[in-house]
């Protein structure tokens, strides 16, 4: 991963997902009905709704954690009613966790070299030895982690367990740990719950870093709506499992559909 | 002020990967090895037969059911009957081809308790937890009960034990009852040794952080790419290799012989007891946890002894039991995350010393 | 051919022959389904109330029968005995608290199990130093149980149901009934599983982990008590009772750790099963069965159900 | 403490912990009692004190193991595992180390065989002894071996090593006889229960009942027998099977269950006596008042007269006061202990002579007898059965040419043999 | 305004809750809060602000006395609740006072139902069913999706959802005060409104008393009437609510305003901005 310079922004190209007509329920609970939309190529897109509205239950559809009872999602090109786990993640889906679900015995760092693991292959026999072949691919990897640590500002809590870290440093390992896998598409669930101002405005600059300069397609759920409005290329909104709305930033805001479900006050 | 890294930069990647970066511990390592490997020089037979070998053997059981219980978090009640198969491989191995050398015959028998305990640890996938413990609790009454119904396992001996044949290695007698004390403690150091560095390579590398992740977190692991399956195969498999070397080794070179009792739950109950209060997912606290489940109540039989206090052997083990039980809850109050962590949050205190922190 | 007509045919041809020694078979299955029912019973409250699986209910279940009998023997008076008994169960059970739950509040569950290891550690030296290691007989006529049994002839044959077994039966069904309803339907049971999901949030709401821990080790203790008569009355009171415990085992998964009904159908299922499976499969491979069958039953039903029968679900959930 | 360099170390293995402590904690008295009475009456034997010492093994190999590296650097005289397991661990120790191993009617049996396994003693009986003498009995019970044709005998026994190892002889006498075998294991864990088996049992019906077992095993299968009816009188438990508490937990439903035994019954023997007087009454014993002189304690006794007599011949032979392992091996070798010799060490009519050791023959395969429960105490019902040595004596043949085979490198004889005293 | 001073903030009668330079190391080693000392009047709504790190869990824990359970210590200072000494205390003496805190991070029972949940919040309370479900029912009404979801486990409910829960748990145990850990995390904008609404109705009906320890800077100074400011485990900076949201740094740091303006976050840039107060 190079160091951000001043490349031209990656722009929105062809569409990477599409979900269509995707429902999920969970004994009497629907979690989501009938709901379509697409990612495309490049772009920030913003997932928002009231709590319960099923943001994350989409995320999880996304990724194979969930399988809908209905409906079709296509990712680069190959469609599909479900996807297992790890073919989502060998076809280049990362995401981050509402909950933090960070490796918590680990330390920052191993939880980020983790996240490396799809790209490693190097045989069980070299491992024992931890020599030669094992050796030089460790040390190539823990290269482009140390990249990710310095891009995320997190050099000094490197060797601490991620178990003690404060809620938010927490959040920035996990996104190091997300981007270490070098997705195509990065779902983030909530990224800056938790955190104060400050720390908002610095992982916006990193998700704009990683959307911009990789080129990265994201998928962000927030609640906060100042970080949706100025982040996001285009908006979804989810009430109740439906789609109640999708457009851009500033059509959202104004739609009254989700004024009345999600925003109250006019912001 | 003695213990610090300060001074020491690292300057690659490779380096600053080393196992043990920091020099102090390097030099403390090599002490300890040199100690370890002369100790026959001036300890005697009780220290090496009773207390030294039969603590490696222990110290590398734990390691075995450490990496699979304490860095891939899969609960097992079965490494007696792992062991057993090892030893009971072992055995058979040795004699069938009596003129194959017995160490490599003692890493064999670790290939039959790997293929076992992948077999048993097939329902981890959708069993948990202490729901898990079930699986390899049939494995274990199982086992059991076929080292004591399958004749073949035994040579069909009457006794329905095994006895350790005697077996050479470049002249020098290393198994039967002929071996001397020094000889068995040297092999079985060397090797405890060699599998403690590998394990420890393994645990610092790829393979190690994914058993890691999936213990930490399964969902979010499986998220990342880690096949939940496969690791966790992977992981009984080497973790009953160990155990399995363990249970050869502790035939062959400590018993001299076993029937099946040997392996039975409270072999595999000991086992678990030592990662926990060593430290889960800890090396080191397989070491530490055998010395104090296993040396400890040895150290408390002989005290009354020492100081001369008339008492009758019964009552020593009373107590002594009564003294082990209250300090395993004295250590577990004092550090629940095991000795090893004790270790850890002194070595942390030496760093900031003199000041308290 | 002859294998397969052995375990396919044959035993149920035999079930058909004696049909009285199939009724009693299901009778010890069931009788023996209870007592495992009871010992799994002492391990649910625990683990219930704090999620700690409590390695100790074993050695509890010897030292509550030790008490009770050593007091016995001393020429202390049946009932009275009974009711120091009780009371020692009851110290036990503060000082347990006091001394090892206390100070490990909110570690994993690990941890205390292992603390109850080192509690087990404790009460084998204790127990053994007090009372000796050698047996004692359970006086049951003493404790106005009667010995013997009813021959009922049926089915062309006798059935027999010890007097006992049934007294066993009984207690068992109606031990493990009140202390279901106990622990559901009431305040406290609620506060048990808020305990065993969260220590600390347990704590930040004001449930009194002290007051809750006190009383289901008591419980557990009573339990322990009352298995502890019945199986020392089927066999002697010794430090080898302690190993009955691991037959709670298969039960208690089976069952599901959190339930006890499930403690009970998980008893059932394995005392029946393993009856019959010794009894008419058994001598197929030199019979002995008994020593390992509880748990592939359990296991076989765990991979079909992973929390157990009536166990809560495992949440998973991202 | 130092050890003294006049006097003679006898350490004792025992357990009085773990679950099998109800058998443990009577032969660990009677062991103990027996020789501090020779140290309290007589000052030791032949004028030196006797060390006793016990090491607790708590029936635990591990912990066996760990005794036997404990007590080998003091010059121990000779080492009583009793536990069958850790006899096994200790028997190609004894020979490096020096040390006999006298393991009493337990153990391998094959160790009888003396040139092959010089340094192991199992007088005076070695288990295929014993079942040939309960097979014996039954014939006896049955007019005659040869009314056994077509009889059913069911076979109980402690799923290990122990119980297990009867089964050859069994099945060979089966052959021989003409009878049936039903077996029924128990595995350690199954002790407490047995339900199934006792119901097998109600269903095969056999006509006689042997039972092999340990511990808890004992009392709770006396119980489950008398609960499912079965004829207690036809249910002969092996000399490991028959002390006083085995029985007594069964109580009056329990009465006439029969048990081998080869020492005395109760303490009306001058020696005991002698222990009671020297011993007990002085608050130097363990022994609960009412358990003392029970079967197991008498069979504790028993084992440290053979012990004392091995000692005693030892100081014979070598002419030293002061005897180590390798002279009281020779004295085991050579023990020999008739009618009047009993008597004279205060113990008439307490046991069979035990004159059949040599040095080919390390067990002596001597006669037992039968007792049985009374609903009380043990009343001893028959005079002695001896073993049928044409059939055991082959199988032992065969069992140690069978062990030193396949232990390679087993040593060869070297030590001389001496004459009988 | 002034620096704080780590001087014991005068205990008065009508502070229901002082903490006198406390000290909280874990682990025995990792010293994390350096002396902190603040007061929360009766009936006042103190607000906890600080970045991430800063020590606000960690103090809102200590006056809880649930540091025990994570190993931590305090190892200095003091803590009065309502005239008595905190470390005195089980925690449950605590919330039997009065004193009940809404952990950070959704600490809900999974296995138990929303409505057992709410129920347990009740734990300590013997004023009778009637009561309880008086005020269940008044949870539902302030947070309607519970009453929707209110027999499913809790486990398996959305983020938002546990958070209400939690904040709905601690209401039913009728406190004097009330330790917030976060309200607001994860909640739509229209809830956290929601929360912070209850948290002044509460306030002004029931006289209950906040400390809020709050990342949304904007809201909490809105809603509370005195502020504190944590950094690196001290305090910082404290002052009446109002004169905080004046001050430049605040407004800077904390509410994201400067030049009279709010930033996009797009503009944001990377160099580490230094603090004024840390010079
Ligand atoms: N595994 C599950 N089992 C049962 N119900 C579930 C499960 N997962 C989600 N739900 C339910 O589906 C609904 C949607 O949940 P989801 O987590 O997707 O909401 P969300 O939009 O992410 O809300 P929030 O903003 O609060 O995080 C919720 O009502 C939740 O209770
Ligand atoms: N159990 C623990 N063991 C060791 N260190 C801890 C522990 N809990 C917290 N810490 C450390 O204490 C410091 C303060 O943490 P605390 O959780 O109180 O911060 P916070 O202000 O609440 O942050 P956030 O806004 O992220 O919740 C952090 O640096 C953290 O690393
Ligand atoms: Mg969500
Ligand atoms: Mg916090």
């Amino acid at each position: 991963m190079r160091a951000p310079d001043t490349a031209p922004r990656a722009r929105v190209g062809d569409v990477l997902l599409s979900v269509e007509d995707v429902s999920l329920s969970f004994g009497g609970v629907k979690a989501i009905s009938g709901v379509s939309f697409d990612i495309r190529q490049g772009e920030i897109r913003a997932i928002i709704g009231p709590n319960g509205a099923g943001k994350t239950s989409m995320l999880n559809v996304i990724n194979g954690f969930y399988h809908p009872q209905q409906g079709r999602i296509t990712f680069k090109g190959r469609t599909r009613a479900k996807m297992r786990p790890y073919e989502a993640a060998y076809g280049g889906i990362a995401r981050t966790f509402q909950n933090v679900a960070l490796f918590r015995g680990m330390s920052a760092l191993d939880n980020i070299m983790a996240g490396r693991t799809l790209k490693m292959n190097v045989n069980f026999f070299w491992q024992l030895l931890r020599y030669g072949p094992a050796m030089r691919e460790e040390v190539e990897h823990r290269r482009v982690v140390e990249e990710i640590i310095d891009f995320l500002k997190i050099q000094e809590i490197r060797r601490t367990p991620v178990g003690r870290l404060p809620y938010g440093l927490q959040k920035r390992v996990e996104l190091g740990r997300a981007l270490a896998m070098q997705p195509e598409l990065l779902l983030l669930d909530e990224p800056m719950a938790g955190m104060n101002l400050e720390e908002k405005e610095d992982m916006s600059r990193f998700i704009l870093d990683v959307n911009e300069y990789y080129g990265t397609t994201i998928a962000l759920i927030e609640h906060d709506m100042g970080v949706v409005m100025d982040l996001s290329d285009r908006v979804v909104v989810l009430d109740h499992g439906i789609k109640i709305a999708d457009g851009t930033p500033d059509e959202v805001k104004r739609d009254q559909a989700v004024i009345d479900a999600y925003l109250g006050v006019a912001h | 002020m003695f213990y610090r890294e300060a001074g020491q930069f690292k300057t690659s990647y490779a380096s600053d990967q080393a196992i043990f970066p920091i020099l102090q511990d390097r030099i403390g390592i090599a002490v300890i090895l040199v100690a370890a490997f002369s100790l026959p020089l001036y300890a005697n037979d009780f220290i090496l037969n009773a207390v030294m070998i039969p603590f490696l053997i222990f110290a590398l059981a734990s390691i075995g059911l450490n990496l699979l219980t304490g860095y891939t978090g899969q609960l097992s009640l079965g490494t007696g009957a792992f062991m057993g198969v090892g030893a009971y491989a072992c055995y058979k191995l040795t004699s069938i081809w009596p003129d194959v050398n017995i160490i490599v015959w003692v890493i064999c028998s670790g290939f039959f308790a790997a293929g076992v305990g992948a077999i048993f640890g097939l329902p981890s996938l959708r069993i948990k937890g202490f729901y898990l413990a079930i699986a390899t609790l049939a494995a274990q009454f199982f086992l059991e009960w076929c080292f004591i119904r399958i004749a073949w396992l035994y040579n069909y001996n009457i006794s329905g034990a095994i006895e350790v044949p005697q077996r050479t290695v470049l002249g020098v007698i290393v198994t039967g009852p002929r071996a001397t004390s020094e000889t068995r403690y040297i092999v079985v150091l060397a090797i405890v040794v060699a599998m403690t560095w590998i394990a420890s390579n393994l645990m610092h590398g790829r393979i190690g952080r994914t058993w890691m992740a999936v213990r930490d977190m399964d969902i979010a692991a499986e998220l990342m790419g880690i096949r939940l399956l496969p690791t966790k195969l992977m992981a009984f498999a080497v973790s009953s290799f160990y155990c399995g070397v363990a249970g050869a080794l502790m035939v062959f070179l400590w018993y001299g012989g076993a029937e099946p009792a040997v392996f039975n739950i409270n072999q595999s109950f000991t086992i678990l007891f030592m990662i926990i209060i060593g430290g889960l997912g800890s090396l080191l606290g397989a070491y530490l946890g055998a010395a104090l489940i296993y040396i400890l109540p040895i150290v408390l039989r002989f005290v009354p002894e020492w100081l001369g206090i008339p008492i009758h052997a019964a009552t020593v083990e009373h107590i002594t039991f009564m003294i082990v039980g209250v300090l395993i809850v004295f250590f577990l109050i004092v550090e629940p995350a095991g000795l090893a962590r004790l270790w850890s949050i002194g070595k942390q205190k030496l760093r900031v010393w003199p000041f308290p922190y | 051919m002859d294998i397969l007509y052995s375990i396919f045919i044959d035993p149920f041809v035999q079930m058909a022959q004696a049909p009285d020694l199939f009724v009693q078979t299901l009778w010890d299955g069931l009788v023996g389904g209870m007592l495992y029912a009871l010992i799994a019973l002492g391990f649910v409250l625990i683990f219930k109330a704090s999620g700690v699986f409590n390695f100790a209910q074993g050695i509890m279940v010897v030292f509550a029968a030790l008490t009770l009998v050593g007091l016995h023997d001393a020429g202390v008076p049946a009932f009275l005995a009974l009711l120091i008994t009780i009371a020692v169960m009851f110290a036990l059970a503060f000082t347990v608290e006091r001394v090892v739950l206390r100070p490990l509040v909110n570690q994993p569950d690990i941890i205390l199990f292992m603390a109850t290891f080192g509690i087990t550690y404790f009460l084998i030296g204790f127990g053994e130093y007090v009372f000796g290691g050698d047996p004692k007989v359970m006086p049951v006529e003493d404790f106005g149980l009667e010995k013997g049994a009813y021959n009922i002839k049926m089915l062309g044959g006798l059935v027999s149901l010890q007097k006992l077994d049934i007294v066993a039966v009984i207690v068992a069904s109606a031990m493990v009934a009140g202390l279901g309803v106990f622990f559901s339907k009431t305040r406290i049971g609620r506060a048990l599983r808020a305990v065993a999901d969260s220590h600390s949030a347990a704590l930040s709401v004001g449930i009194s982990l002290e007051q809750i821990w006190v009383i289901v080790w008591f419980a557990a203790g009573l339990v322990a008590l009352v298995t502890g008569i019945f199986w020392g009355a089927r066999s002697d009171v010794s430090f080898a009772l302690e190993v009955i415990a691991l037959k709670a085992l298969p039960v208690l998964i089976l069952g599901g750790f959190t339930s006890i009904p499930g403690a009970i159908a998980g008893g059932l299922i394995i005392g029946v099963g393993e009856k019959l499976a010794e009894f008419y499969w058994g001598p197929l491979v030199g019979g002995g069965t008994d020593a390992w069958f509880a748990y592939v039953i359990a296991l076989v039903f765990l991979l079909f159900r992973p929390q157990g029968l009536f166990g809560e679900k495992i949440i998973e959930r991202i | 403490k130092a050890q003294a360099a006049d006097d003679i170390y006898v350490p004792l293995f025992t357990y009085r912990t773990g679950p099998y402590a109800n058998s443990g904690i009577p032969i660990a008295n009677g062991m103990h009692d027996y020789l501090t009475m020779l140290n309290e009456r007589d000052g030791g034997i032949g004028g030196v004190k006797l060390n006793v010492e016990e090491c607790e093994t708590g029936y635990d190999t591990k912990k066996g193991v760990e005794c036997w590296e404990s007590v080998k650097s003091k010059n121990p005289t000779v080492v009583n595992p009793f536990s069958t397991g850790i006899t096994l661990q200790l028997i190609p120790k004894a020979s490096v180390d020096k040390i006999p191993i006298l393991s009493m009617a337990y153990g391998l049996s094959a160790a009888a065989v003396g040139k092959d396994f010089p340094w192991v003693f199992n007088p005076p009986a070695t288990y295929w002894d014993g079942l040939s003498m309960i097979i014996k009995y039954i014939g006896e019970k049955e007019g005659g071996l040869a009314k056994l044709k077509g009889k059913t005998i069911g076979y109980i026994f402690l799923d290990a090593g122990y119980g297990r190892e009867p089964i050859p002889l069994l099945e060979q006498l089966a052959k021989d006889y003409g009878f049936n075998v039903k077996l029924y294991p128990v595995a350690g864990k199954e002790m407490q229960d047995q339900s199934s088996q006792w119901l097998s049992v109600r269903r095969d019906r056999p006509n006689w009942m042997v039972m092999w077992g340990w511990g808890a095993m004992n009392p709770t299968a006396v119980k489950r027998a008398s609960e499912n009816g079965y004829p207690m009188d036809h249910f002969i438990g092996v000399w490991w099977s028959g002390s006083d508490d085995d029985a007594r937990g069964g109580g009056k439903a329990a009465k006439g269950y029969l048990a081998l035994n080869f020492s005395g019954l109760g303490s009306n023997y001058p020696a005991i006596q002698d222990i009671k007087k020297y011993v007990v009454d002085k608050g130097k014993s363990q022994v609960e008042k009412d358990k003392f002189a029970d079967t197991f304690y008498n069979r504790g006794v028993y084992n440290t007269v053979l012990v004392a007599e091995a000692i005693r011949n030892a100081q014979k032979l070598t002419g030293k006061k002061v005897v180590v392992g390798e002279d009281v091996r020779r004295g085991l070798e050579t023990l020999h202990i008739t009618e009047a010799r009993w008597k004279e060490l205060g113990f008439p009519g307490f046991a069979g002579p035990l004159t059949g050791i040599s040095c080919a023959d390390h067990s002596g395969h001597q006669g037992a007898y039968m007792q049985q429960w009374d609903g009380d105490k043990w009343v001893k019902v028959s005079n002695l059965i001896e073993p049928m040595k044409d059939k055991v004596e082959p199988l032992l043949q065969d069992a140690a040419k069978e062990y030193v085979d396949k232990a390679t490198g087993w040593p060869k004889r070297t030590e001389a043999c001496d004459k009988a005293m | 305004m002034s620096v704080a001073e780590n001087i014991a903030p005068a205990a008065s009668t009508d502070t229901i809750l002082t903490v006198n330079n406390v000290e909280v190391i874990y682990d025995h080693v990792i010293l994390v809060l350096k002396g902190v000392s603040l007061a929360v009047p009766k009936g006042g709504i103190v607000a906890l602000l600080g970045a991430n790190g800063a020590g606000k869990t960690t103090t809102l824990k200590a006056i809880s006395n649930l540091l025990h359970a994570e190993r931590g210590d305090v190892t200095k200072g003091s803590i009065i609740f309502d005239g008595a000494e905190v470390q005195d205390m089980s925690p449950n003496d605590l919330v039997r006072r009065g004193c009940i805190q809404v952990m950070e991070g959704r600490h809900c029972f999974g296995h138990l139902t929303i409505e057992e949940n709410l129920l347990t919040g009740a734990f300590t309370r013997r004023d009778g069913k009637a009561a309880i479900r008086r005020d269940m029912e008044m949870v539902y009404d302030y947070f309607p999706r519970l009453r929707e979801r209110k027999g499913s486990m809790a486990g398996y409910t959305s983020g938002g959802e546990q958070q209400m829960c939690a904040v709905g748990r601690a209401m039913m145990a009728k406190p004097k005060m009330i330790l917030l850990d976060e309200p607001s995390m994860g909640l739509a904008p229209q809830v956290v409104e929601e929360i912070f609404e209850i948290v002044k109705d509460l306030n002004a009906k029931e006289g209950v008393s906040f400390l809020l320890a709050e990342q949304n800077t904007n809201m909490a100074l809105k809603y509370a009437t005195y502020g504190y400011i944590l950094e690196n485990g001290r305090v910082v900076m404290d002052g009446a609510a109002k004169s905080l949201a004046e001050n430049a740094d605040v407004k800077e740091f904390y509410l994201g305003v400067s030049e009279g303006r709010r930033k996009s976050f797009r503009e944001g840039k990377h160099y580490r901005r230094r603090k004024r107060w840390l010079a």
